[in-house]
């Protein structure tokens, strides 16, 4: 778990690098500072759950298992990409794995996962879906429609907030005049619970209790996760809009520097080898940008082919 | 073959398909023990139980997504706006989640949803909910719209629309809900596919293209034209988007004259693409300018005379082709 | 009070026949059953206060001192209408008795209410904005997001819930899995209070209350009245979700029997008083067919000069 | 005159009508603290106050709607979509209450609010955040709709966008933000009326109609077709509803042959629209079909090479233009 969050860590970094490069274009939002968070929720999870998030979704990718050679072909648009370079940043998928998206309107995937939870249920599968969205979706009619479907049909699915105190320059104070987050979900009769996002543990057991008792009894959970993120919004923010003391102060509470920590206070991890999962995950994100540069665009004709499907011509 | 009408021609084909295929499921607001505002789906929870006919509370934009995401995992929704004028609070879903997966995930996610309902203006329910939504909905890539006018078409292509693998609007027409035709019986299967256009009356003079609820106009004025010697040919569309083209540029080359019928809003409604693309194909054919019969560009008034003045009708209609045909 | 709640239930019986005998187009929802709920919560405001409402606005508009000829002769589709004839039953206005609407879009008028009372605070009037809509519009996005900014920016709404137990053939139970209503409020930490509507006096008091502490202190409100409606939910509609005895448990509680009942306990009205009262109400009513009956339509194009406002012209 | 960016005169635009008029204020996604996401409204905040500059959440249905509540009891609201990709969840307040609340109250309420932000693909933003939407709000009956395509166009139609007592629809266009051109001085009142046209240049071989983003690119084709004697006719739109006929008819009747090139998807596009038009009035003086250059009708891809390939294009244009000389 801590070699995917250094995964996750060190493929942001050098998106960063080339998309400053202009290797990647449109928008481009990282997720360094927020890594406990979906890997502590993959972990708790089977791996046919159903997971699916907003645009910041590199991590989301990556932590259900989409390789950084996929990930990064992705954001350079290419054929090999994990939606063939037709997505791009905001809009990874990958089927096989369970990960439904990337989805780049605020909100509006939350109803998609109420669809995708109604069909476990439709076929009586006792599989779990992961919605993650960010603190500024909350107020979005789309999140409102869907969470009293989830609440009144009783669909197993946990929403998870991933609260990073900023919906772009906006403080969640400024959003809405409720002093949780969480609060929100009484609104709806959903249970909620807020869960330290900085620390992959808390995250991993907090959720694999919830996980548990939705698989014995299908019903909604609501989870606001306190995290940060330690870049602008997008690449294009420079993120004026909070003090240099606030990131400092959360980057003390660093997730990979906390799990590192506990694993070698209990005699888990040496430094060495802690090294040697960085450079393999320095390796491995280098090499993924390597791969991106050298795979080949779609032919520009192939568009037509992604209007409509075709059962008989795929 | 025998007389059944429009709503129950919609209502076969509903039955049909969710007993063939399980993973069909009707929802919407008061489709199930309400037996559907329009009562379209009658008696189909009783059939099919409240696992597959679903009702919802008002929440469209809720419910379509919803529908968006059971599509992508596999099942193939049936959603019902209970009119397509409500189904502007879903318009997002309906034209960013349904049309783009299939793209923006490389081809991984195909979408075979159906979102049906009644389209366009009523009978004086006003400005907020007489809204003609085919024009806004076939401007957006990835989605296919049809207008059935029949209870043939509308079984046909209801049928067609829940076995495509794509985002299918239905857009029926509540003003002919009781309106009955022959169709086929149950045990002949009637599919009808999309980008087929229907002749419903054959004509020499002048190429009347209409669909929806101006396909009746259109007939019943053919039948008046008649009289005055001029002979009109009727084009159904039926299906928006794709458009079937050739049966269109067939006519417009026998007649040589054209109108569009629309109950759509003028401004790049329907009849403004059928214009184009008719001018760009089959320029040297036309021997007067294409005319169009749309509603005036006004928002809906409630009284039923200015409604009227408002909405296609036969006294226009008469007026554009007589204005083609001695152009 | 009780001769405006008399002009109403008197109004829509004549409505409903009126409808019947088709002199009456599109969608016709009425009020019978519901009259204390409005007439309690203007008997609490001021006139200059702004109120706005769905679609079931008949007994708005009476309420808010529009004549029954005005109502009568929009339902008519005549140019004396409220709204000329060209709103209909769903689309009652009256701009100078600030009654803004008749929407018939569910929810879609909440954030409307949220513009009119965010334009009181611009220019600092006292003026308090009174929203009215169905237990079905809480399940609406727009309801969710005019609620959320009503809260972050502190609005002097009373937001209130007219709960008569179903929209169109769903109850409540089947709409949200809330026990109540107004604990939807919750979620965006809005003040919020139960109140029996069938009862006028418990309806004004508690909305003066509350309309005098948002008068001193600018603050949202939210308050769920219980209900009945007696008739469908449309003329279209027979209603047979719901059980004759459920019905007539309500008409035992009807609002004009209770407030009656209260005034002759108190030695306030006489049988004969009432039977004037009701006299009069009739009378008016009867008198408002005639005039619609007998008023002119709009001339066809007159349509051309309603969609723009020309401000030069008008 | 001096020179500014299309950037620099919207700001113009919306700090002299603040400074006009109490009653205008301005409201959207990030507009005050963070100064636009685009800053388009850089420095208003500290110059007009929180009062009037102000920050929402993200609920573009409920600030369009508080909006459009503001304007009925006469505050003259100006709100921003960050683009109008996202007005798509605000759609029923735009089309429906905003557009029609004149005719259904009866003439009793005007609302006189500005819809502003860039609308239609920028770069590689992919599916959801690439829409084009000004054939959707121009087909709603009620809506004004204008697209600037340069810096004097974007102030002056803004300014009397802010000052019309209807809604208005300004779709800015993001690509052009950062380009320049001449604008008269602040002190001179500049206003363009909507339902004027402008031709950028003239010609007399063909008329290429174009609005936004699509009219650098028809100047720059216009330039590259002098080198092979074509001599083209630049007639920018600038406001799409309503409609200029009188410039685009007398362009059309001087050089007999028409390209509408439009950043609009094909399906019931502007440029359609046009085109009815053209052939409706002037179908004599058509020497050639009229031709369309637009997207490609599939969703946007994210590869820039296939967006190119999506996007009307200087290739495309000159085919086109050919085409119609030749044809
Ligand atoms: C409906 C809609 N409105 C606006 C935007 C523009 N936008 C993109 S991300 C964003 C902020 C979202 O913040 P939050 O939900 O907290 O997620 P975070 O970026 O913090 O992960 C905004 C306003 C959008 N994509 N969709
Ligand atoms: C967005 C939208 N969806 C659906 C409808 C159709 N519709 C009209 S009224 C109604 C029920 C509303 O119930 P409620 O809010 O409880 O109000 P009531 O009729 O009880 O006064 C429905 C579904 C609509 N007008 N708008
Ligand atoms: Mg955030
Ligand atoms: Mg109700």
């Amino acid at each position: 778990m801590l070699a995917l969050m250094l995964l996750i860590r060190r493929f942001e970094e050098r998106a960063s690098q080339q998309y400053q490069a202009q290797k990647i274009g449109g928008f481009c939002h990282l997720y360094i500072g927020q890594e406990a968070v979906v890997v502590g929720a993959v972990a708790a999870v089977r791996e046919d759950d159903y997971i699916i998030t907003a645009y910041r979704d590199h991590g989301h990718a990556l932590a259900r298992g989409t390789s950084a050679n996929a990930c990064m072909a992705e954001l350079f648009g290419k054929a090999t990409g994990c939606s063939q370079g037709l997505g791009g940043s905001m809009h990874f998928f990958n089927k096989k794995n369970h990960m439904y998206g990337g989805h780049a309107i605020v909100g509006a995937h939350v109803p998609l996962a109420a669809g995708m939870a109604f069909a476990s249920r439709y076929r009586e599968e006792d599989r779990v879906t992961l919605c993650f969205f960010g603190d500024g979706a909350i107020n979005q009619g789309s999140f409102h429609e869907a969470l009293n479907l989830i609440a009144l049909y009783k669909l197993p699915v946990v929403l998870i907030c991933e609260n990073n105190l900023f919906a772009m320059g906006t403080s969640v104070k400024r959003s809405t005049s409720l002093n949780q987050i969480v609060d929100r979900a009484e609104g709806y009769d959903i249970p909620g619970e807020i869960v330290d996002g900085m620390n992959f543990r808390e995250v991993r057991d907090k959720l694999s209790e919830i996980v548990t008792s939705i698989r014995k009894d299908p019903h909604p959970a609501f989870v606001e996760i306190r995290t940060y993120r330690y870049r602008g919004h997008s690449m294009s923010d420079p993120a004026s809009y909070r003090t240099k003391e606030e990131l400092e102060k959360y980057r003390l509470d660093d997730p990979i520097i906390r799990l590192r920590a506990q694993l070698t206070r209990e005699g888990n991890l040496t430094n060495e080898q802690f090294d040697a999962l960085d450079k393999k995950a320095k390796e491995t994100v280098l090499a993924s940008v390597k791969f991106a540069e050298s795979s080949p665009e779609l032919p520009v004709e192939k568009v037509y082919d992604y209007v409509y499907f075709n059962r008989e011509k795929a | 073959m025998r007389e059944i009408t429009y709503r129950q021609a919609l209502n076969e084909a509903l039955a049909e398909e969710l007993a063939r295929d399980p993973n069909v499921f009707l929802m919407g607001e008061e489709v199930a023990e309400y037996q559907g505002a329009y009562k379209v789906s009658q008696g189909l929870l009783e059939r099919f139980g409240p696992k597959r006919i679903v009702d919802t509370p008002i929440s469209e934009n809720g419910f379509a997504g919803l529908g968006i995401g059971a599509a992508m995992v596999g099942l193939r929704p049936i959603i019902e706006f209970m009119t397509f004028s409500f189904s502007f609070v879903a318009f997002d879903q309906v034209v960013n989640n349904a049309p783009n997966m299939f793209m923006m995930s490389g081809g991984q996610f195909d979408i075979p949803i159906t979102f049906r309902g009644p389209n366009g203006p009523a009978h004086q329910l006003g400005a907020t909910h007489s809204h003609a939504t085919e024009s806004l909905y076939a401007n957006a890539p990835g989605l296919k719209v049809c207008t059935p006018a029949t209870p043939r078409d509308a079984k046909g292509l209801l049928k067609t629309a829940v076995r495509d693998d794509n985002p299918v609007l239905v857009l029926e027409a509540e003003l002919l809900y009781s309106s009955k035709g022959m169709v086929e019986p149950p045990d002949e299967e009637l599919l009808i596919p999309f980008g087929r256009a229907e002749v419903k009356r054959q004509g020499s003079d002048v190429s009347i293209i209409c669909y929806a609820q101006t396909v009746p106009l259109a007939l019943a004025v053919a039948a008046q034209l008649e009289e005055e010697d001029i002979s009109a040919e009727i084009v159904d569309l039926r299906s928006i988007k794709p458009l079937d083209e050739k049966t269109i540029f067939d006519s417009v080359s026998k007649t040589h004259r054209v109108v569009i019928v629309e109950q759509d809003r003028p401004f790049c409604g329907v009849g403004a693409e059928v214009c184009y693309r008719i001018q760009k194909n089959v320029f040297d054919e036309l021997d007067a300018p294409i005319a169009r019969v749309s509603q005036e560009d006004v928002p809906m008034p409630y009284n039923e005379r200015l409604e009227k003045f408002v909405l296609p009708n036969a006294g226009k209609l008469i007026a554009a082709v007589k204005k083609v045909c001695y152009a």
